[in-house]
């Protein structure tokens, strides 16, 4: 929905010290916080609440258990904070969301959207443009034709969108041929059984896309251990520290890393600016229905190779 | 009187019931935040669900069983009753064709584990597979979306601000509570579980009293998945994932055991609110995500030995000379 | 009254490798006490688990009260007026000695929840049939001793209102006085209601006590069947046995010589189970413990065994102190215990008899090797099986499928493997029939010859005095007398039992 | 010698073993890339890291315990392994420190259930969380990389052109089925699965056989952490997630129950070759990856129907129908 629609939330009096700053909360809702990934959103939070001096939590399941996600997000409006940050997996997301917003709570979504649902703002690259890029480097890799297979957690959403990502962009180029998706049922070990079966199977395999982290170690490992490193392209995803060895070593080609950290670091931003400055885009903004903040940013996606992986080491 | 604190003493829900009032406490005490009716709510509503499934559970384990299907069920069902939301049909029908669905998942479960004879561990963990992989089948791995508003009414609707989850589970865990109490209808599952054999001699028919309780365990795994449904106005294919061993446990924190033979409804909803509780404890004290999953490990352990250190006093000393059990270590 | 109210014909039930009943002919008046006799695996339970629709006969057919019915399940079995106390107990221990009772048949309310004070009341009206209405219904099964369980299991039966009720050695565990009261309420159910009674049992005077009638089995045959009146224990002896037996008790001779004292008990105490119990034992002598139920012998027993703390007093083994605090300790100082509880504490039912035989001294099988040999362990249980006449298919047959009597003898078999140098045995010749019995003193007494110090626990009287060289009488924890086994006499040993004699005045 | 085929034939371990062979054949017909020595050496290493705690969790599941922990504790150890390699600690060192620590988180288990008494099930759940939780800690929930390479050799070095996972695994095998079928210390643990009271009174010390057991499954998943992560060359935080399900189901359908006294290492290993034969045929068939999870349950239930066919075909009428015993200490 537009923003005329939109709850207006409570403006409060702007900033007027540090005093009154960190009295203010801004809290991000995730799941799945055990995986590497979540690491840079947690630092994002971090970074943006000691910029600018506000108090910031991160809060939810360790697991992908949108249930879980769902209490710590009604935990979370219990709090009243000064607004929500929140990783919107799945449109199961909605409902809360919008409860947020009718409590006078501002949420923006990050990583993934959540567009069917009030919320004020999405900052983040969207996962099926991680896809798609991954998807094109992929084809660059190998000259635009061969064998390739993708591996994936099925079901879990943020994850499906990747793969029509990448789906999309090899469908760009006649060539290719995706033979096989497989399950690496987010354990590397049985990741790498996996892609070891398909490179019996398909001995001619050119390319292994990966969209989640599991994939990317295990397809190394196998490929690795076939003896194959550098012959069957590796794609990963993210900048975990094993993807960038597997780089160093040759065995992985690329990975598509994005600007994780931005993330909630603008989204948590956008929030302070709704409640703590009022640009004049009207003369009267509140009357006018006008929020004044932007509705989209996109943080971008990298490709990190040969390259430039060593600047992505910690 | 004083009998009558001795006897609750006695209760095997009562250090539980301790437990969680000392959190609370505890709790009211650490944050502002927690006593307020939005917090309970919330907490509540997080527990609503899995409350749901407890109960079932509850009666299943008591009867010796075992489901490790619920979570995939609950999705399943969802995903189903989802499907045909979407192709148009009426909402009662589609409710009812879900729940229908639970129930005959539950038989099949029942069916394989009281007449062919198979491990209910083995099977049901093949159950948790098979309707997670329909799940994934009937959805495509994406999940659904887009269900009309008087559906989605059911689950986030509140009489007297109490949202209807919280109270369909309240009423279920009454209404289970009672029953299995008292009912001589569910009185017999303490008989399966506690010796199957001598059940079957007692003229209880055991295997068609093990087939309901599988039955009612998908049946209520189904009404979980479609009040979850709701109230997130969404089926998700990864819903309920990991739900199994919470609920397993919560039931056997509140005094079940594997073995069967014991347990009550009461006991396992106060295990599934004391589990509640320390993820809500956690998120408002601001527990590091990491320290979490370490914290929520550590907590239930905790619980369970403060529980079992009570129960052993208390067996010292409030049970009657000369009627004490043969040996307090054997428990075999 | 010469009416018949049950009767099984022609009842055959095979079972792999074993033909337990082989048209079996069974005919049960109204109002008559039954007794059926046979040696151990003569195929007694099975028949009775064939009357209480448990197992499906093979062949053969069954008539109550002339009709010929087919019932089949237990439930329909008790429509039809039939019940049974099963040999093996069939409660459920994490219930509630009401619950047991009234299993499935609960009073309830309107709307069919159950009603508590009703069912307590109902289950104390029971329990007084046998004196025991000072236990609290609420009681759980598992906190209860083997003889009350067993009258739990009795009542259970009773509950139902039976028209016939089977009773498989319901005595096996319950002492003298108990044994007294089934009795005289069998008198009166038979007398007031008309009830008939089918009784097993290998304490033979106590058919002629109870019994009207009496059919023997053997070897899943009828052998014979006749009036009580017209009979003597010889006469059923010999049809069970097919021979006599003489000396039942293996009574010492006179060049057993008793030893120096091998071990002694100083004033030993645990909470309320034992207070102050002194006594030794000398090697080569069998010492009986008698007493009533809940004396604290079996918790005498298992506290010198290591299953059980001591609070208080000291143990002395050939007058060196002894320490055990855990069985392994006990057993490797040579001293072994026989359970009372043979199904829960004592065998393993689901493994082979085999395995169960090496349980308590693997370490034998092994030829010094870390390693079990299976010829070894082969050897050792044939020779068991035949020493034991353990009745059995093979040494790889499943206890649980064995006969009551057949898997005592498999417990006695494991105890009298280790070659102890004291031997603890509660109540060792539960279930098993005369001629084993025998066998079973004689082993006692064999073990005693070559020095071995015997303490048996044991409730049955005949037992007691037929065995013990000495006799020590328990009275709730206390040591309330010693006789010597030549002075002993029943009326002297139940007087002290009871506390009217020798000052066990307390409690 | 027609006796001796009688007598394999009744072996517990006997239909599974038909069932992978089936597999086998069926496999072989279907796809040529399966009977190759590279696809073979692929499956092989695929479930050398679960074999290998398999063997461990047998024995656990033998004398009646369980442990739901192994997967957090392969991580944790993995984890920790990698930690001290990358603060330059040598090699054997780092791995005997990791090993230590895996048998030293078995003896904390153990402690709880066997001298405290606690459900073995809600014990090592805890566990799960509790050393998923300290892994996360640990690792700052990053993957650790950058391991020596003379470390990532153990894993990746080939013997005669096999890879030292298969070995190590598949030697445990063997000196496991070797210990707990013929070692008479081993042996106890069936006693006291069998009847733990019986087993106590039988002199056989219960207590310390039962931690034994739990200190090996933690040493044994230990070592299959550094196998892993010297395989992976990287310490993953989610490593192992799911794996206490999968394993306790291999050693279940190999003949195990979760009642304790039964079982065996071949029988496990055959579980846990037969669910890896599933995974690579899935693979190899191509089978969509919406499709693998009900396949997966699909499978592990037939083999289990087929299973218990079988059995209940060759004990013949030795079931009494409606008079089988649940377990062997249930009988009043
Ligand atoms: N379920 C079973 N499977 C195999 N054999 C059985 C089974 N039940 C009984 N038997 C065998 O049938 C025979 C008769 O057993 P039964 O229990 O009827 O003997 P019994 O006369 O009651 O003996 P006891 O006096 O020892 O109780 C025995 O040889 C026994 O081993
Ligand atoms: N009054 C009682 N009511 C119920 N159970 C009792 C009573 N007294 C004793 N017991 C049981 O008996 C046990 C102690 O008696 P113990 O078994 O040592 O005596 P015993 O002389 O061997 O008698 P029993 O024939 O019952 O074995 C206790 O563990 C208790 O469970
Ligand atoms: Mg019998
Ligand atoms: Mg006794």
């Amino acid at each position: 929905g537009g923003p005329a629609q939109q709850a207006q939330p409570a403006q409060t009096q702007p900033a007027d010290g540090a005093e009154s700053r960190m009295d203010q909360l801004y809290i991000q809702v995730s799941a799945l916080s055990n995986l590497d990934y979540f690491y840079d959103h947690q630092l994002g939070m971090r970074m943006v609440g000691e910029e600018l001096g506000v108090r910031t939590e991160y809060v939810g399941p360790a697991e992908y258990d949108m249930n879980a996600m769902i209490s710590a997000f009604e935990q979370a409006i219990a709090r009243r904070p000064n607004g929500i940050v929140v990783v919107g997996f799945e449109p199961s997301l909605d409902a809360i969301v919008d409860k947020a917003i009718e409590e006078g709570i501002p949420v923006v979504t990050v990583d993934a959207d959540l567009p069917t649902s009030r919320r004020l703002a999405f900052v983040g690259t969207g996962n099926y443009n991680a896809g798609f890029t991954g998807g094109n480097a992929m084809a660059d890799l190998i000259g635009g034709s061969g064998k390739v297979a993708l591996m994936t957690r099925p079901g879990q959403s943020n994850l499906e969108e990747r793969i029509r990502g990448y789906q999309d962009a090899l469908a760009q180029y006649p060539g290719i041929e995706i033979v096989q998706i497989a399950d690496t049922q987010s354990d590397p070990i049985v990741a790498a059984q996996a892609a070891a079966t398909l490179l019996q199977r398909f001995p001619d395999l050119a390319a292994i896309g990966c969209v989640e982290a599991a994939g990317g170690s295990g397809a190394s490992t196998a490929v690795r251990e076939a003896g194959r490193a550098g012959d069957v392209k590796i794609i990963a995803m993210d900048r975990g520290n094993e993807v960038l060895e597997g780089i160093q070593e040759g065995v992985i080609s690329a990975s598509i890393a994005q600007q994780t950290a931005l993330m909630p670091y603008y989204a948590t931003q956008i929030l302070y600016n709704l409640n703590n400055s009022n640009v004049a885009i009207t003369s009267d903004n509140v009357g006018a229905g006008v929020l004044g903040i932007p509705e989209m940013v996109d943080t971008g996606v990298i490709v990190v190779d040969s390259n430039n992986y060593q600047y992505f080491m910690r | 009187m004083k009998e009558w604190i001795a006897r609750v003493a006695r209760q095997r829900e009562f250090m539980i019931f301790v437990i969680v009032v000392v959190v609370t406490v505890v709790m009211t005490f650490a944050s502002p935040h927690f006593l307020t009716t939005g917090n309970i709510l919330a907490l509540l509503l997080g527990l609503s669900i899995e409350a749901i499934v407890v109960v079932a559970m509850t009666n299943l384990m008591v009867s010796g069983g075992f489901d490790m299907s619920v979570g995939s069920v609950l999705a399943f069902t969802s995903a189903a009753t989802a499907t045909f939301l979407r192709m148009g049909m009426p909402i009662a029908v589609a409710v009812l064709i879900g729940l229908a669905i639970g129930a005959t998942i539950g038989l099949i479960n029942g069916f394989f584990v009281a007449k062919v004879g198979l491990n209910p561990f083995v099977t049901t963990l093949s159950g948790l597979s098979i309707y997670r992989g329909l799940t994934l089948i009937i959805t495509g791995g994406q999940n659904l979306a887009g269900l009309p508003l008087a559906f989605r009414a059911i689950g986030q609707t509140r009489f007297f601000g109490v949202q209807t989850p919280i109270i369909i589970a309240l009423l279920l865990i009454l209404i289970g509570e009672i029953l299995l109490r008292n009912s001589r209808f569910f009185r017999q599952v303490y008989y399966i579980g506690g010796n199957e054999k001598a059940a079957r001699l007692s003229g209880i028919r055991v295997d068609r009293m093990k087939m309901l309780s599988y039955v009612l365990t998908g049946l209520f795994a189904a009404m979980a998945g479609v009040v979850m449904t709701s109230r997130l106005g969404a089926a998700s294919v990864t819903a309920g994932t990991g739900m199994e061993l919470r609920v397993i446990t919560a039931v056997i924190i509140g005094g079940a055991s594997l073995q069967g033979g014991e347990g009550s409804v009461l006991g396992s909803f106060l295990g599934i609110l004391l589990m509640g509780l320390i993820l809500n404890a956690m998120n408002l004290l601001g527990v590091s995500v990491y320290w979490q999953t370490f914290v929520v490990g550590a907590t239930l352990l905790t619980a369970v030995v403060i529980d079992q250190l009570g129960k052993l006093r208390n067996e010292g000393k409030l049970v009657i000379p000369r009627l004490r059990p043969r040996k307090a270590t054997d428990q075999g | 009254m010469t009416d018949i109210i049950l009767e099984a014909r022609g009842i055959v039930k095979t079972f792999p490798g074993v033909r337990a009943l082989d048209g079996v002919d069974l005919k049960v008046q109204r109002g008559e006490v039954h007794a059926l006799v046979g040696e151990n695996g003569a195929g007694k339970s099975t028949l009775m688990l064939v009357l209480g629709a448990i197992h499906k006969p093979d062949e053969g057919e069954i008539f109550v009260e002339g009709r010929p019915v087919s019932v089949s399940s237990p439930h329909d079995a008790n429509e039809q007026g039939i019940s049974i106390v099963f040999q093996e107990l069939s409660l459920v221990p994490s219930l509630s000695i009401a619950e047991n009772v009234f299993a499935n048949r609960q009073p309830v309310n309107m709307i069919n929840m159950l009603d508590r004070r009703t069912l307590h009341r109902q289950t104390r009206e029971m329990l007084r049939l046998f004196d025991l209405d000072r236990l609290d219904p609420a009681t759980l099964v598992k906190d209860l001793s083997i003889s009350n369980q067993q009258v739990v299991e009795i009542l259970k039966a009773m509950s139902i209102n039976p028209k016939v009720l089977i009773l498989d050695e319901p005595t096996s565990s319950l002492t003298e006085s108990e044994v007294e009261q089934l009795f005289i309420n069998i008198r009166k159910l038979k007398e007031e209601k008309g009830i008939s009674f089918i009784y097993i049992s290998h304490h033979l005077p106590e058919i002629f006590r109870i019994a009207d009638s009496v059919t023997v089995l053997r070897d899943g045959k009828k052998v014979c069947d006749a009036d009580v009146k017209g009979i003597d224990e010889e006469f059923l002896i010999t049809n069970m046995v097919g021979r006599k037996i003489e000396n039942m008790y293996g009574h010492r001779e006179e060049t057993d010589t008793v030893g120096d004292v091998l071990f002694e008990a100083r004033g030993i105490s645990r909470g309320d189970d034992f207070r102050d119990v002194s006594f030794s034992v000398r090697s080569g002598e069998i010492v009986g413990f008698s007493g009533l139920v809940g004396a604290g012998r079996t918790e005498v027993g298992r506290a010198i065994f290591g299953a059980e703390p001591i609070d208080a007093g000291e143990l002395l083994m050939e007058g060196k102190p002894l320490s055990i605090r855990k069985p392994e300790e006990a057993i490797a100082r040579g001293i072994g215990y026989l359970s009372e509880d043979r199904k829960s504490q004592g065998l393993f039912l689901d493994f082979s008899i085999k395995a169960n035989l090496i349980a308590n001294h693997l370490q034998d099988f092994c030829g010094g090797t870390p390693f079990m040999q299976s010829r070894k362990v082969n050897d050792y249980s044939r020779g068991c099986v035949r020493d034991y006449r353990i009745i059995s298919r093979n040494i790889d047959q499943q206890l649980k499928f064995l006969s009551g009597g057949n898997q005592q003898k498999v417990l006695v078999g494991t105890w009298f493997g280790i070659k102890p140098r004291l031997l603890i045995v509660d109540e060792p010749t539960r279930g098993v029939d005369v001629g084993a019995k025998s066998e079973i003193y004689m082993l006692l007494r064999r073990l005693a010859r070559n020095g071995v110090g015997i303490i048996m626990i044991s409730s049955d009287l005949m037992e007691i005095l037929g065995v013990s060289d000495r006799i020590m009488v328990m009275q709730a924890g206390r040591v309330v007398g010693e006789i010597s086994g030549r002075d002993a006499t029943e009326e002297r040993v139940i007087a002290m039992a009871a506390g009217t004699v020798n000052g066990g005045g307390e409690a």
